[in-house]
């Protein structure tokens, strides 16, 4: 059965609450008039709840199946975690409610702060940023603070591997920095040579991703650092690979000055179909200084909050109130429930379990770089060549086999890229199955049956959809049926 | 650990296939200086469910909950009930456990979901088009000044005084590091300001609140149109989106962009997050809009499908040259708002939104027979401006210890000098979620305070 | 993908639960040693997760669409009265605590029993039964203690009419009578004459369900209930089908001496799969001393509990502790959110939307009485007389429409019945779509097409499962391979 | 109304379409004295959302919590820690909204489920098959007496004197309107009596229960080859299901039934019920068992399937020749314990009883240094009785003046006479939520009660 949009279940009237009445007094609006109508759908609960329903039963989601998409850390997002976002001491408590009336909820920042400052080896952070691009401004925004409180205005340029996130260029283009690109080396690691060369009295930073894109180690991570710095630089970490590491190396310890960290990756705070998330970033002493406001302190009665940049070098509001506490909660407990010993051991499962997949694929498929590789594994589409599948169709395909395609086309670095990322939270049957899966899609590419390809997915809601069409003519929201014939009558 | 399917066995077998000796061995590629040679030091180790709870338990048991005790707070983050159903179905593993929908086949739950999100947000605020959602109100205030410059070419934003300061402070804080100007006008808790009159042909846009930030209601029709005469864009913010259930919307208005506050419908308060930021704009600047954007198409059978699209505005096509750097969107808030809001329908909305107006208009009534407590607002919605005899700071403390949550002192959101003659103002809220008790109750609390 | 069993996952020494360590202290546990083993399989918490959310998915519900099974009032479930049931003052209480520390509960039965006395018109309830089966055992108890506190042993029978649900007749022979059968009049009622012919000495008394599985109301239910108490017997009514009349009707004023209430049918308490139900029992003035223990009072230091029979000629419990607690929160949070104006209209639209699906119908398919009918409508198999298609071919070909099909062969008083409940949680749209997909079933079964019917249903994770080899060799639970080749072998 | 999707409009075009003049005219067959004019006297109209949750939660509030306090309550219903997970996979709309599986290509999800809980039962109980659950652990009792009776054609059960009053009451009920015997033993405090004396050729049974309702821990092996060998079924009752992760099973004790209630898995308190109750018995008796069972079988393709078996044995079938009148079986509650002893599974399951018997063993220890205090029992898993030198009754009640609930005085089990000699004794269970700080204060508070 088609689930309809709510706009076509309307029945005037109807309602999907219960209010009491409204007290007879006389409104008191000022110079505006109550409007005569918003124009929305009239559904009775039970419409609601079969609604919403239906349309989850669209998803696909990790509590359905694996899904293995590069650099998205898809792990398992633990019920115990919602709970205790749930707590009416965490949920229910007003922003701006007094200091005193929210001591356990400064408590369990300072707490989240501990855990990200000792993961790090960091000696700041700040919680306020809303997601990982957030905290990508952030971090740009404090290097260039310290820039400007140094007086070094001459330093226009950020340096991006090729291999970089999209937000990585994109905040330092939005910052007001020019984004000079570093090539990467035949074994897929930045370019040191090159990096060098770049490097002068108009740099202001560098962003790298580490563990890389590639799914790889920057073995010269500590060369880098120190030519960054050398030249007058500050060094960002993109933090979304993180969870290859955490517990076992500390960003810190390899010269690095500011990272973002991904809650919602690392720390398993649900993505839920594309946010909210968190990014806290951390700061080296080259740059704790420069964060932005609110954060919390340790007062004489307690905890307290700073709510304003006054003079200091910390800088401005990045987001209202103080970061994305629902979020904060989550990720504690995922801290609590691994504790220092669990973290070890997921950070290695991660790892075996990239490494695992890609030793099952590498016959059949073709890695772009030898190994190890970090908490995933990056193959390119040398081993479709001349079968007339593309890795469009190979992750469309898998989607028959019950499995989410893993990232597809990045990084840009290699040729139509296919980027696996299992986590710790697969089992290894349900590794199997999904290397089985794909063995099996890449010998019938091989053997030649691009239709079976060029059609997949078959057993979706919905098969190949038209992205063309979308975006040459936006159609972005339900029209009423006779506004729409009149439009389109135009 | 409860997390990880690995077992000891299935370790060593899948070190074998990958002709490793150890997973330490995997790691090889990192400076042995930078190799911890076991668990992190300074953290404990892993903590079963209970004894989770119970240390978490702990820290909530130190926060006065907002629904424990009467509460009139607002400033942008309102006490709204939630319908049991809105968050039994935000719950479901489906939507909690996605992905941000780049797989359309198997996302058009998602999909859906954010196609009817932006028709309701386009319907609540009167505008043509509204994206997936914002980080929050905050932010897509911001963001409505940057997408104001590229359309205008402009570089400089006119902030009104009646616009909220946490939304004020982020817009200055991306001027400073983005590079434009923000000129914010001082705070203007009876209104008198001349907006008009800072508009000139630098001018990329004017940022207004309604209600603002005092409560009163606006009427920006002629501002509106005066902007646009100047070659500006008008900018209406709303921190209260259940006002425009009530209040002609910023779209009949005339405004070009909308940046509001979701929270109200469909989230908790979570202590300031997460929230959910709305952006609505006119339709030509639909390709100059930030953040996702779910669109109609069809599939290889011609069945009607949702999909993201105009991705070539975003970041992780254009890269350097995005709209913005915004790769996530508040996916869960969004689709907490949009139950909401489906839930309560046409008849809901309005029959909300007005006992609001009328609950405030009653304890709007019931403070200003206070002695020494003077209402400020002509207008309002569900919050407005109290004077009071004394700082409202040390007053609302005072409250607190009597457990009642009595408003945001003005000088909260103002800190330090900028509160200067305002130090005795007071923001108070109120919901459908005060009962006739409450509002009695922080009336005679406050009495006895200022007794 | 096909989701195996959880003894197929397992993994020795996997778990999905952290326990803090064990207490190095001597046990005690007096002549009985540790067991060496359990055989449990262990599985991680994010398979658990997985598994069971993978076996919903093969789940037909109220939520993902229109269940019109009759006679079983599938209505919407309010997510309200679950949250309500999971306040700690309800679900965290244990049963034995003080009375002084259980007045909230104790006062929450009460506030049920008042509007479950007020809706029936009846003096007494008792809230003990689990289920409505269980209620029927208690209302029968009820009246077999009435009869012996008399002193009349000579009643050993039973009367029940032919259409009423299996429980009645098992549980009048359970509790030690004979069930006698009244037949039905051609228009779908009791027999009265046939009924007044039975009644004698020997008759206990009679049990009826009203409106009657057939979707009837007993139009001559006050004539039934004067002969039978005229005879000396009482009269119980299995209130499964209370929905119809619940807030119009107080069956009280019918002549009723005794009658079940399922909360999960007529209060909206979900049936979970098969339970837990609970069966509040409600008694005329008649019947009314003689109840099961435990009850609530009002004693002077506020509530208590009478838990045990005593003297009087209460009887003794029916299962431990006081009751399905947490399906009274559920009851009594749909009693008030509906209110009496709210159940006035709720009863009005399940019986109008019962009507309307058989007039929408009654052309295609053959109604078995005439209407006006009450919360369900009944057909039967005339209409597919020829067509080589059964009852239950229809009900098969229906799931692949997207709706779980009607009740089928029950009552038993007509040929092939296909007994059909909308209930009022539904809209006229979701009623529309279910008519015109049985109307297109109704004419392609007319029209020769009886292979589409004999293979469906073709679009569900299984196709028509084979029920009498599951009967012939029941395999009842999973047997370690090891063993079920043993087994296999002899 | 929110739970009402017809609009006046709807019943307007239904009325036409069913040709009424209203809906009242549908009620025509109700006599028209029985027929209300309108909405019933006597109660409120409808409320919203926030008004129900506030009368609720006003009535919730007045109760104590047994987890906001130390809690020491068993007796048959036990509190243990249930992982978020259960109550939320429970709470899916695909398992919360479903009807009983008789339509078995939809509901294979339930079905799998049940085959799963029957294996997981039978597993845990050392017997051979177990049924998809009853209505509790007592009423899983009386129909396993009844099924005794059947299958050996006799009518009289000798019940210990250790068997939990309740499940003695529900099986004695049973037996005076169902007409069997049913030879209750007094209550055996510190044990000792001679069941097998009391076996004839007119007993079907003996039930015993393990730990006993006083907590002793026994061994059934001779008691059980002795009753077979005259003739009869040894039936063992568990309370506590937990207990079966350390003690010898009954199965292996050579027990033909076991019935259990398996609260202690995946269920909370929720003062009494719902609970889920266990059964399971030697494969020969399978035809015998009352209750729903689910099998395995194949679908028309052949692949594994499950569906509802054996139904010529239940109500719907079989009507006045039914084994049992039982129609509904525990199903959620039976799908919270099967998801929670999945995630404990066997390394779980063992440290969990283990966790459980030692902290009660340190309870003991705490309590029996208390002066005055005795405990009765040499052997116990979580629960043991002690002696006090007052009447438990009214130290319990003192103890609840001091927020704690601190066990369950065996009088309130046996109430009038039948406590007689009982009066001072104290059942105390112990489990993985209680704290060390519980424990003491509970000791320290006894000491304080007592002195």
């Amino acid at each position: 059965i088609e689930e309809p949009l709510i706009f076509e279940q309307d029945s005037a009237g109807r309602t999907g609450v219960d209010l009491p009445d409204v007290p007879k007094v006389a409104s008191r609006l000022g110079a505006v008039k109550p409007r005569a109508k918003v124009g929305l759908p009239g559904l009775a609960e039970p419409q609601v709840v079969r609604h919403y329903t239906r349309l989850s039963q669209k998803n696909y989601a990790i509590d359905s199946g694996f899904y293995p998409l590069g650099s998205c850390t898809m792990k398992h997002n633990p019920r115990l975690n919602e709970k205790m976002a749930r707590l009416p001491g965490f949920s229910d408590v007003h922003p701006m409610q007094p200091v005193s009336t929210v001591q356990g909820a400064l408590e369990l920042m300072d707490q989240l702060a501990y855990w990200l400052k000792t993961l790090t080896g960091m000696a700041a952070v700040t919680l306020a940023p809303a997601a990982g691009a957030h905290g990508e401004m952030c971090g740009i925004m404090a290097i260039r603070a310290a820039h400007e409180a140094k007086g070094d205005s001459g330093r226009t340029k950020i340096l991006v591997p090729e291999s970089a996130h999209g937000t990585n260029p994109a905040t330092a283009a939005a910052c007001g920095y020019s984004v000079d690109a570093i090539p990467a080396t035949a074994d897929g690691r930045v370019d040191l040579e090159a990096l060098k060369a770049k490097l002068g009295p108009d740099v202001a930073g560098l962003m790298l991703t580490n563990p890389n894109t590639c799914g790889l180690f920057e073995r010269d991570i500590v060369a880098i650092a120190e030519a960054v710095h050398e030249a007058g630089g500050y060094f960002y970490c993109d933090g979304a690979n993180f969870n290859a590491i955490v517990g076992r190396v500390r960003p810190a310890d390899l010269g690095i000055d500011v990272m973002h960290i991904n809650l919602h990756k690392t720390f398993s705070t649900p993505h839920g179909g594309g946010g909210p998330g968190s990014g806290p970033v951390v700061f080296a002493e080259s740059l704790a200084p420069y964060i932005p406001v609110p954060y919390v302190t340790h007062g004489k009665d307690g905890f307290a909050l700073v709510e304003t940049a006054g003079d200091g070098l910390a800088f401005g509001r990045m987001k209202a109130f103080h970061g994305q506490m629902g979020m904060f909660v989550r990720a504690l407990s995922y801290m609590l429930s691994h504790g220092a010993d669990g973290l070890w051991q997921a950070s290695g499962d991660a790892v075996l379990n990239a490494n695992y997949v890609m030793a099952r694929l590498e016959d059949v498929m073709t890695a772009s770089f030898e190994g190890p590789c970090m908490h995933e594994c990056l193959f390119d589409d040398r081993f479709l060549k001349g079968t007339g599948v593309t890795t469009l169709d190979m992750a469309k395909a898998l989607i028959d086999e019950g499995f989410h395609p893993m990232t597809m086309y990045f990084p840009l670095v290699v040729h139509g890229a296919l980027l696996i990322e299992p986590t710790e939270t697969e089992s290894k049957a349900s590794l199997d199955q999904f290397v089985d899966a794909l063995r099996a899609l890449a010998e019938r590419a091989k053997s030649g049956d691009v239709a079976y390809f060029q059609a997949a997915p078959r057993l979706t809601p919905r098969r190949r959809l038209d992205e063309t069409a979308a975006a040459r003519k936006p159609v972005l929201r339900w029209t009423p049926p006779v506004v729409a014939e009149a439009l389109a009558a135009e | 650990m409860r997390y990880l399917p690995l077992t000891e066995a299935d370790r060593q077998s899948m070190l074998e296939a990958v002709r490793a000796t150890s997973v330490e061995d995997l790691f090889r590629d990192v400076p042995k200086s930078a190799r911890l040679a076991g668990p992190i030091g300074g953290l404990p180790n892993h903590m079963g469910e209970l004894e989770v709870e119970r240390l978490l338990g702990s820290m909530a048991a130190r926060n006065m909950p907002a629904g424990s005790v009467p509460s009139f707070l607002g400033a942008g983050a309102y006490r709204h009930h939630v319908p049991a159903t809105v968050d039994h179905l935000v719950q479901r593993g489906e939507f909690l456990t996605a992905y941000t929908p780049y797989q359309p086949e198997v996302s058009q739950g998602t999909l859906q979901v954010l196609f009817e999100f932006q028709t309701q947000v386009a319907l609540l605020t009167g505008m043509d088009v509204a994206n997936a959602s914002m980080y929050d109100g905050a932010t897509s205030c911001a963001e409505a000044v940057m997408m104001a410059n590229r359309v205008t070419r402009r570089k400089k934003a006119i902030l009104s005084g009646g616009l909220h300061p946490h939304y004020r402070d982020v817009t200055t804080t991306d001027a400073r590091f983005i590079g434009f100007e923000a000129v914010a006008l001082p705070a203007a808790p009876t209104g008198g300001e001349d907006l008009l009159a800072l508009v000139d042909d630098k001018t990329s846009c004017v940022v207004v609140q309604n209600p603002d930030v005092f409560g009163h209601v606006r009427d920006y029709t002629d501002l509106a149109a005066a902007c646009q005469a100047k070659g500006a864009l008008l900018i209406v913010v709303v921190t209260e989106a259940l006002s425009l259930g009530l209040l002609t919307p910023p779209g009949d208005m005339g405004a070009d962009i909308v940046a509001a506050e979701g929270q109200s419908f469909g989230n908790a308060l979570n202590f300031g997050g997460p929230y959910v930021g709305l952006f609505a704009v006119k339709d030509k600047y639909v390709r100059q809009m930030p953040g996702r954007l779910c669109g109609e198409t069809v599939d290889a059978d011609g069945r009607r499908g949702f999909v993201l699209t105009l991705s070539t505005r975003e970041q992780h096509i254009r890269r350097e040259k995005a709209t913005s750097n915004i790769c996530t969107n508040s996916g869960l808030c969004a689709l907490a708002f949009s139950i909401h809001v489906s839930l309560l329908g046409e008849a809901g909305i309005t029959q909300l939104a007005q006992l609001n107006h009328a609950k405030a208009v009653q304890m709007a009534d019931k403070l200003a027979a206070v002695p020494g407590v003077e209402v400020l607002n002509d207008g309002f919605f569900n919050e407005f401006t109290v004077k009071l005899p004394k700082p409202a700071a040390a007053v609302v403390e005072e409250l607190a210890k009597r457990r009642i949550l009595g408003g945001v002192p003005v000088s909260r959101l103002y800190p330090g000098e900028m509160a200067q003659g305002m130090e005795n103002l007071l923001l108070v809220a109120v919901t459908e979620t005060n009962t006739d008790a409450d509002m009695d109750a922080f009336a005679a609390a406050l009495s006895e305070v200022l007794a």
